[in-house]
């Protein structure tokens, strides 16, 4: 891999760009692997790249029946934050928070990780209780957490309107948090596995596991069958399906959700603004445009997209929230499928198949964790034992109900 | 409990001597010919049973003396009492707030070997009534449903949607409509229809 | 006059009507009937803005909603917009519109150093940079935000008024053009409700550019009998100014209507500016048209650069002929129809058509109107300066017309119009996820209607005229009529009888030549000049083959990688010939490409529309009680609880929140408050089997519960955990009166309908929501008897009406039903009254009780009585992972009982372990200090963070009837852990010392 | 935005109902008898599939019926709804899955 750097940069310029590298090969697939990944979004790359990095196995392959980072790593919100309230939660977020800290460097890959700030609105009494818990217990597991007045709040987005339906009490502030570009996550860690050997195969499609005596010897494909002694599925809103391919269910549930932007203006909002009970996520991306998430149909549903319903539920409490906003123009809307578990937390696990691992669940808030989900993943794979931050997150707690239920206290996920 | 019977026992001795309200109480917008008022109250009974039931379905019918509607998105009247059919085992029974308590008690005694249930519900709801050519319009900036004339003819009546809130809707004639919703959204839809009212195009 | 490129004649103005506007600061003059950009070019500008990322000036591209680079900022303060499209914007008196992304001024503007230094900025080149050091990129981050954007943002509320609306209809169609008027008119005919949709401010579609006879008679002339004809027929619907922007599943279309925007900021009065029509249509005609292809050649982004159709436009639409000497770049014949009427119109014309040895029909004509040829040619370069095209280079292609031939030669000329063939509106079809198919012939994409795919069925719809690549006039009229009559006949309606006599003379067309990026004399993307293939987001043919060059071959990620077709048109002029360059480099066919997914908004969607008038107070539903007069009247603060508006507590004085409490708490225990309980749930349950039902909901038993009687419940799911709480009353045999949470209510009667109705429907239970049924007054207090002793004449001393009982009495000669229940511990009874009484009870109750200074209370003074008493809060001392025993209420799960939701759920090996966390109560060292809610206990209390925490306060508060503060929480093991001190660590690094309790901390 | 027939009352807007899940989840009622796994899966565990799907709605804002819906989770195409209790039609699984 030619590393980029401000050299590389003006050389090339001197020469029409001519003598850029591609970003990755396009390999055709092997017989066998010793991993396969099955699923080219973010957490599947990553779980690749810190394979290849950090545990020595570099026979890896990412299986993707599309084109890399076009599921959910491509249509989310870009919000990364590790304020969560449970320990297991803050553990693994914080994981990825850290690493998403030195991203960049660690890819030679910009992926824009802005730490612009995050705020968490609370509109009622129940609310401000919510994120009293919530921000004492980051604060207490040493992460970044303030409380915010109306009046702190307006300092920093000034044109917001307090006295909304439900007035704006007060708000967690997670100043570490913000957003990243979502494209270059997937390219980026693409590029770097990639140049540690690892073969990224796009439109090839996952149809089957091949199984003997309980345990996985590889995967069925579009592209014919392929070896591997061991399989890991990252695949998002697609993980049921999978998991039937597999023989087994999972307490898992898809749902289109959907995310729209704005026209490009002028820089106006510098940070990320969260309202759970009103419903309006917003901020505004390098280029211009206010990103704003929308809720997601109640109704499991593959088609990526949704009612034009949750678009007008969406728009109502950004309008409401930010009546300046009201004669901006809706550019773009669209739908990613979503895997959402009961309690709201993600499923790195062990299967009933023995070498077969999933990382999924992640719901509506997973690109935050990106990092360290493919982190622990690999290493989870790569040891055949659950990392310790992964533990908690196995199947098993739906049977022994130890959930970690994000939902119940919080009912955000973003 | 009967023993304990209130001393007071229909809403209309009590409604004599002590002040009643209502979101819109005594509310009336009009707006060039269109109108809109909270009708005075009417007494609303909810009514369960198995229509399939013979006995229930006559017996309804002696007390009320109209046929119980059987088909969804209907409804049966006479003079005084009106019938909305509101579910396969489902119906609400408009009548003068006085006639709720006797009503109510005639229905206990002459079902009580049949299974039902009789709850009064006269303060559950409120009813608004819109009226004027432009009556449809106005309801469609909320309600999902198609209201054409052809298709939402007079005398329907329907259970749908207005913006958040659940409504009855029944079509008295071409330009009349009563609007049953509940007592705590009815501001909501008031708010809703004036605000409809001053947009319409005349 | 100062219109200088404004016809004499022409156009579909009022010219009695001239209207005065500001551009820049600049005041000018066009007529009713103008969009800015016909009244810009009448006047000769065409420096319209600076591009995206390069800041290279910007003219007006085209004449309507497809245009990518006249964006301006219209009208200032609040009315302001950005991004509006010159070429849409109706001219109105005292128009006042902005260039945008120019500093100081479009004419000079310093961020076209981009333009200088645009060869260290290839697509993707932010991922490659800006990471040295890393800890800078936020400094970096700042400058690169500020550089892009375009317009800016309103930044005061919006003072229009906007209104939505649903539609059904039996005919949807979208497009006035011939098509779509010959659709609507079939249709309609027939009796079928028909809405025709167009964007534009009149029908007509391409006609308005156009100057042919159809029937003998002119274009505008067939245009006004046309609809006439409709305007006559009632069940017609005719909808300009009005965009079809998405098309959604079960043929559910939303329209934006702009009813009083054109008149301008303050001109709306009482209408809205815009309405959104959400329609339910039964069939769909989409007669879209089609949107001219550009070319891609050398600098081809130019002010005075223009699609050729769009010179048409502005001629014939509205009587303004942009330049005098115009060079026509062209591979194909519909740019002839230009070049004759702008000869007509007194321009000197000349064709460069890239085309061997172009012929036929319409050929002949331009050569007889004495318009000179340059063939199998190409611009190779233009010389701008000054805001004006002085002359083009031209040269001669070589054999494939890869490369160029031959001696430059200099073409003088002001303007260029470029034609490129046709690209169809096939967004609305693709939008509802129907197939497109590639016809090779026509180069272009269609929406592939003979084969229906499964993702699309639920949405039923024809495709007809230019926006299925019938190019040709009489085609269109006679194809739009007949999809008008097929999609009436596919609702039901007899369409036999019906048929369109249509004339019209039309010259064949000859071939296009497959070409659309033009060499020059450098390499394409390796010299000075540059090949926009997308202006908007200033995306070069350079930049799509060093994107496939990295590896980025998918469309989908071409497009993400250089963002072309991102922008605020997206890509409308533009995506084909991305297309085309990319089965260029991959040496493969258009559709082995495939497209970029379309999605809505067909064009950009104003938020404040979608919202509609559902804003302020309609934006959601305040629901009051009907004691709401009264609180307002005695100067409630309110608190709001799921949709309601509770009093929170009853400032007197100017009292604080904390002082009202701590009054309100003092006078229930010392004498008597009155709460107004009303939002509680009730769900009215009869029938044989309602025992066996509650038995089912809730954890303690219910079989011997005799009427009269009340008995508090918890109600679990089937994860074991707490969900919902309240009081359920006997009222006699098989009847019951089910109380729950405020918040819980529809949860609760939904969570018992769906078991009632699905999984037990032999049960003989009916259950109704009675909540809003009755308004309910909740007296507490040692003299709550006395006060109701002077409203009644029931007895109601303790033999009489015992303590958890239920008694129907007269209150104030108001029927009620009495529950001696209590929330606070205190001698209370709960007052139900039908609501319409609720008012008038209240009143009397406050009246009776003045001589005991009887005192309202709110939500806040019910949370700190309670807790004095250590009853729970369900969601805020449970959170959904809190299960009975947690709460210490063993006692209420039955052992003896059969099943219950949730009971199999306690012997998970997570739920039954010992050690997890039990509601404690919680006392400060210092009684003063009140914990804040949320706050965590910790065992080791450190300097710094992390601290394993064993716990939280659940609730929390000042009481004054014990004197100190009080505190609940949920503690690792905590029972077991009672009279021990652990500390509270709070995040402004503070912490205080804690000892656990029980949570009861006034007993009886 | 879905179109729903209502066993009851007819086609309507899918604003007027909500959706409640997988259908045909009958509650155990040997309930203490099932293993942790059993009792899971019952609590949590969802078929979820890409295709036909059964599922229960409620008529919400109509005659506030709980129902059942055969979908195609791919398309949102529903094959047809059905009072509980009813037998799911049968649908050629052939032609849903696409
Ligand atoms: C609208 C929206 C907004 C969101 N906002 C946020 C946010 O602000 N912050 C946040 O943290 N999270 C957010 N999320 C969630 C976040 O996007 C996801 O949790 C995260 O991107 C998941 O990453 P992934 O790599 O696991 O999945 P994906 O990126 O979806 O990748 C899964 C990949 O698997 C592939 N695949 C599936 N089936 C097969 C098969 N059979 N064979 C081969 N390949 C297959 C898919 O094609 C896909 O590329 C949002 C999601 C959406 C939809
Ligand atoms: N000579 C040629 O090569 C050539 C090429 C193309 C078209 N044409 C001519 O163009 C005409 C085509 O007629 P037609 O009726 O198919 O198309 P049209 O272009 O005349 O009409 C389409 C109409 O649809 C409207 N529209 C497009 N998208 C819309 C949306 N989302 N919402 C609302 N309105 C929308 C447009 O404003 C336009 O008025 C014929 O006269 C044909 O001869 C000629
Ligand atoms: C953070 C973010 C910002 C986006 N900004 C734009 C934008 O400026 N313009 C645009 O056309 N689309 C934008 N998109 C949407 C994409 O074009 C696309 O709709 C999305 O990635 C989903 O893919 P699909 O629509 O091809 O299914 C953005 C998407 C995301 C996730
Ligand atoms: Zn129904």
């Amino acid at each position: 891999m030619n590393r980029y750097s401000i050299f590389s940069l003006i050389r090339n310029s001197v020469n029409y760009h001519q003598d850029w590298q591609r970003a990755w090969r396009s390999p055709d697939p092997k017989k066998e692997y010793d991993v396969v990944i099955v699923g080219g979004g973010g957490h599947g790359l990553a779980t690749a790249y810190y394979l290849a990095k950090e545990c020595g196995i570099t026979n890896v392959a990412i299986i993707e029946k599309g084109w890399i980072g076009g599921g959910n790593t491509g249509r989310n919100t870009t919000i990364v934050r590790s304020n969560y309230l449970w320990d297991e939660s803050a553990g693994i977020y914080e994981h990825a928070m850290k690493l998403w800290e030195n991203l960049s460097t660690d890819l030679n890959y910009n992926v824009m990780f802005s730490q612009r700030g995050l705020l968490h609105l609370a509109h009622s009494v129940h609310d401000m209780q919510e994120i009293g818990r919530r921000g004492n217990a980051i604060h207490l597991n040493g992460i970044d957490s303030e409380f915010l007045s109306p009046a702190q709040i307006k300092e920093m987005v000034p044109f917001i309107n307090i006295n909304c339906r439900y007035p704006v009490m007060g708000a967690l502030l997670q100043k570490r948090g913000g957003t990243a570009r979502h494209d270059a996550v997937a390219w980026g860690y693409a590029r770097a596995a990639d140049a540690m050997g690892v073969d990224i195969i796009q439109n090839c499609e996952v149809t089957g596991f091949r199984m003997e005596n309980n345990t996985v010897k590889g995967v069925e494909t579009s592209r014919g069958f392929i070896g591997a002694k061991k399989v890991g599925c990252v695949v998002a809103g697609n993980c049921s399906v999978l998991a039937e391919m597999a023989g087994f269910r999972l307490p898992i549930e898809s749902f289109p959700l959907q995310a729209l932007v704005s026209e490009p203006i002028k820089p106006i909002l510098d940070c990320v603004v969260m309202s759970g009970s009103i419903h309006a996520y917003i901020s505004q991306s390098d280029k211009g445009e206010l990103v704003i998430g929308a809720g997601s149909d109640a109704y499991n549903s593959y088609s990526q997209r949704g009612g034009f319903d949750i678009i007008e539920e969406t728009v109502g409490p950004v309008v409401e929230l930010y009546p300046i906003f009201s004669r901006m123009k809706m550019l773009r809307q669209w739908g990613g499928i979503v895997d959402v578990t009961v309690d709201r937390s993600p499923l790195i696990s062990k299967t009933p198949v023995d070498n077969l691992f999933f990382n999924c669940g992640w719901g509506t808030g997973g690109f935050k964790a990106t990092p360290g989900s493919g982190n622990v993943f690999a290493h989870s794979i790569a040891k055949g034992e659950m990392h310790p931050i992964a533990e908690p997150f196995s199947i098993n707690r739906f049977n022994s109900g130890a959930l970690i239920d994000e939902g119940a206290a919080a009912a955000v996920a973003h | 409990m009967n023993d304990q019977q209130p001393q007071v026992a229909s809403g209309s001795r009590a409604d004599a001597v002590i002040k009643t309200t209502s979101p819109a109480y005594n509310r009336k917008r009009t707006e060039g010919d269109n109108t809109l008022v909270e009708l005075p109250w009417i007494g609303k009974i909810n009514l369960r049973g198995n229509p399939e039931d013979s006995r229930f379905v006559e017996k309804i019918k002696s007390v009320i003396e109209v046929e119980l509607p059987l088909e969804s998105n209907t409804q049966h009247h006479n003079n005084s009492v009106t019938v909305y059919w509101l579910g396969p085992d489902e119906w609400l029974i408009h009548c003068k707030i006085d006639r709720v308590q006797e009503l109510m008690a005639e229905l206990g005694s002459q079902l009580s070997s049949i299974h039902h249930a009789v709850t009064d519900v006269s303060d559950y709801y409120t009813v608004l009534q819109i009226q004027g050519p432009n009556a449809t319009t106005l309801l469609r900036k909320g309600c999902p449903l198609d209201l054409h004339p052809e298709v939402f003819k007079s005398s329907h009546c329907s259970q749908t949607r207005f913006g958040h809130a659940s409504i009855l809707l029944h079509k008295l004639d071409s330009s009349t409509f009563n609007i049953q919703i509940r007592w705590s959204y009815t501001e909501y839809l008031w708010d809703y229809l004036v605000t409809a009212l001053d947009a319409v195009d005349r | 006059m100062n219109q200088k490129n404004r016809l004499e004649q022409g156009g579909r103005l009022n010219r009695t009507k001239p209207i005065r506007f500001w551009y820049d600061n600049k005041g000018y003059e066009g007529y009713a009937g103008d969009t800015l950009a016909s009244a810009l070019l009448a006047n000769g500008v065409n420096l319209i803005g600076r591009s995206f990322k390069y800041h290279r000036p910007r003219g007006i591209f085209s004449a309507g909603s497809e245009e990518p680079n006249a964006l301006v900022q219209l009208e200032k303060g609040a009315y302001t917009e950005p991004n509006r499209r010159a070429t849409e914007v109706e001219l109105y008196e005292g128009l006042t519109a902005c260039s945008q992304n120019c500093w100081p001024s479009v004419n000079f503007d310093i961020g076209a150093i981009n333009s200088v230094l645009s060869r260290l900025f290839p697509a993707g080149f932010y991922y490659k940079t800006f990471m040295w050091p890393q800890s800078l990129w936020m400094t970096y981050e700042k400058f690169i935000r500020k550089a892009a954007g375009l317009g800016v943002s309103p930044m005061e509320p919006d003072p229009d008024s906007y209104d939505k609306t649903y539609a059904h209809c039996d005919v949807l169609v979208v497009g006035g053009g011939p098509a779509g008027i010959q659709a609507t008119l079939a249709a309609g005919k027939v009796g079928a409700r028909v809405m025709l949709v167009d964007e534009k401010n009149v029908f007509g579609g391409s006609l308005l550019s156009d100057n042919v006879e159809i029937n003998g008679i002119s274009t505008q002339e067939w245009i006004d009998q046309q609809l006439n004809e409709l305007r006559k027929l009632e069940n017609v619907t005719l909808l300009n100014r009005t965009t079809l922007t998405g098309y959604y599943d079960y043929n559910f279309l939303v329209a934006n209507q702009r009813v009083n925007e054109h008149l301008g900021s303050n001109q709306s009065g009482n209408a809205p500016k815009e309405r959104l029509w959400k329609i339910r249509a039964k069939q769909v005609v989409l007669a879209t048209g089609a949107i001219e292809r550009p070319l891609v050649f050398a600098d081809n982004d130019r002010p005075g650069v223009m699609l050729a159709n769009a010179i048409r436009t502005y001629i014939h639409r509205f009587g303004v002929l942009p330049g005098k000497e115009i060079t026509i770049l062209t591979n194909n014949d519909s740019a002839y129809y230009t070049a004759l009427d702008a000869t007509e119109a007194g321009a000197k014309v000349v064709i460069v058509d890239i085309r061997h040895n172009p012929g036929g029909e319409l050929f002949e004509k331009a050569e007889q109107a004495g318009i000179k040829f340059i063939t199998n040619s190409t611009i190779t370069g233009i010389d701008y300066a000054k805001g004006k095209i002085r002359q083009v280079e031209i040269m001669q292609l070589d054999g494939d017309g890869q490369g160029v031939t031959g001696s430059k030669s200099q073409l003088p000329c002001d303007l260029v119009g470029v034609s490129g063939g046709w690209t169809p509106t096939v967004h609305l079809y693709s939008q509802a996820k129907g197939k497109l198919k590639f016809l090779d012939d026509k180069h272009c994409f269609v929406a592939d209607t003979e084969t229906p795919n499964k993702l699309n069925q639920n949405n039923p719809s024809f495709s007809v005229g230019a926006c299925h690549a019938n190019y040709g006039l009489r085609d269109c009229l006679i194809k739009g009529f007949d999809a008008g009559k097929s999609a009436a006949q596919a609702v039901g309606f007899e369409t036999t009888e019906i048929t369109s006599e249509i004339s019209c003379n039309e010259p064949e067309s000859a071939p296009i030549r497959p070409l659309w990026i033009l060499p020059c004399d450098h390499p394409v993307g390796k010299g000075k000049k540059k090949h926009f293939h997308e202006l908007h987001n200033d995306s070069t043919v350079a930049d799509i083959e060093l994107a496939a060059r990295e590896g980025f071959e998918s469309v989908e990620h071409v497009k993400r990688y250089t963002t072309t077709g991102m922008g605020t048109d997206q890509g409308k002029t533009s995506n084909l010939n991305a297309l085309s360059v990319l089965s260029n480099l991959r040496n493969t066919s258009i559709p082995a490409v495939g497209t970029t997914t379309f999605r809505p908004p067909f064009t950009p969607l104003t938020l404040g529309s979608i919202v509609g008038q559902e804003r302020r107070e309609l934006f959601l539903q305040k629901r009051k009680t009907a004691m709401h007069p009264w609180h307002d009247r005695n100067g409630a603060v309110y608190e709001d609880v799921g949709d309601w508006k509770r009093p929170f507590y009853f400032p007197t004085h100017n009292e604080s929140m904390h002082d009202a409490v701590q009054r309100e708490c003092l006078a229930v225990r010392n004498s008597s408050g009155l709460l107004d309980a009303s939002t509680l749930g009730k769900i009215d349950l009869q029938g044989r089997d309602v025992s066996k039902l509650l038995n089912l909901l809730y954890t303690n038993a219910w079989s011997k519960l005799a009427p009269g009687k009340c008995r508090y419940g918890l109600m679990l799911n089937e994860h074991g955990m707490v969900f919902d709480d309240g009081v359920t009353t006997c009222l006699k045999e098989n009847h019951y009166h089910m109380t729950t949470t405020s918040g819980g209510a529809a949860r609760v009667m939904s969570w018992v309908e769906e078991w009632l109705q699905t999984e037990w429907p032999d049960m003989e239970v009916y259950a109704t929501s009675v909540t809003e049924q009755w308004a309910v007054a909740s007296l507490n207090g040692p003299n709550s008897r006395k006060i109701l002793e002077k409203l009644t004449d029931h007895p109601i001393d303790d033999e009489s009406f015992p303590f958890m009982s239920m008694r129907e009495m007269n209150i104030a000669d108001i029927p009620a039903r009495v529950f001696r229940i209590s929330f606070t511990g205190e001698l209370a009874f709960e007052i139900n009254v039908p609501a319409r009484y609720g008012l008038a009870l209240w009143e009397a109750v406050i009246q009776a009780g003045k001589e005991f200074d009887i005192t309202p209370y709110g939500t806040e003074a019910m949370h700190v009585l309670r807790a004095e008493r250590g009853f729970i809060i369900v969601g805020q001392d449970t959170d959904g992972t809190v299960t009975p025993m947690d709460l210490g209420m063993d006692w209420i799960v039955s052992k003896k009982k059969g099943d219950f939701f949730g009971r199999r759920s306690f012997v998970r090996s997570d739920t039954a372990r010992e050690r997890r966390k039990r509601l404690v109560g919680i006392l400060t060292e210092d009684p003063n200090i009140v914990l804040p809610e949320g706050a965590h206990l910790v065992e080791k209390l450190k300097d710094k963070p992390p601290m394993d925490m064993i716990g939280h306060i659940t609730s929390s508060y000042m009481s004054p009837n014990v004197g100190r503060s009080i505190a609940m929480a949920l503690v690792k093991d905590g029972f077991n852990r009672k009279g021990q001190s652990f500390h509270v660590p709070l995040i402004d690094g503070s912490s205080q010392k804690v000892t656990l309790t029980d949570p009861v901390f006034i007993d009886t | 935005m879905l179109i729903i027939e209502c066993p009851w009352c007819g086609k309507r807007d899918q604003t007027e109902f909500s959706c409640h899940g997988e259908a045909h989840i009958a509650r155990p009622l040997n309930t203490e008898e099932l293993s942790e796994e059993e009792w899971g899966d019952y609590v949590f565990f969802r078929k979820n599939p890409k295709g036909l799907h059964y599922e229960r709605w409620v008529h919400a804002h109509g005659c506030r019926r709980w129902f059942n819906v055969a979908r195609n989770t791919l398309s949102d195409h529903i094959h047809g709804s059905y009072k509980p209790g009813e037998t799911p039609p049968t649908i050629d699984t052939q032609e849903v899955s696409q």
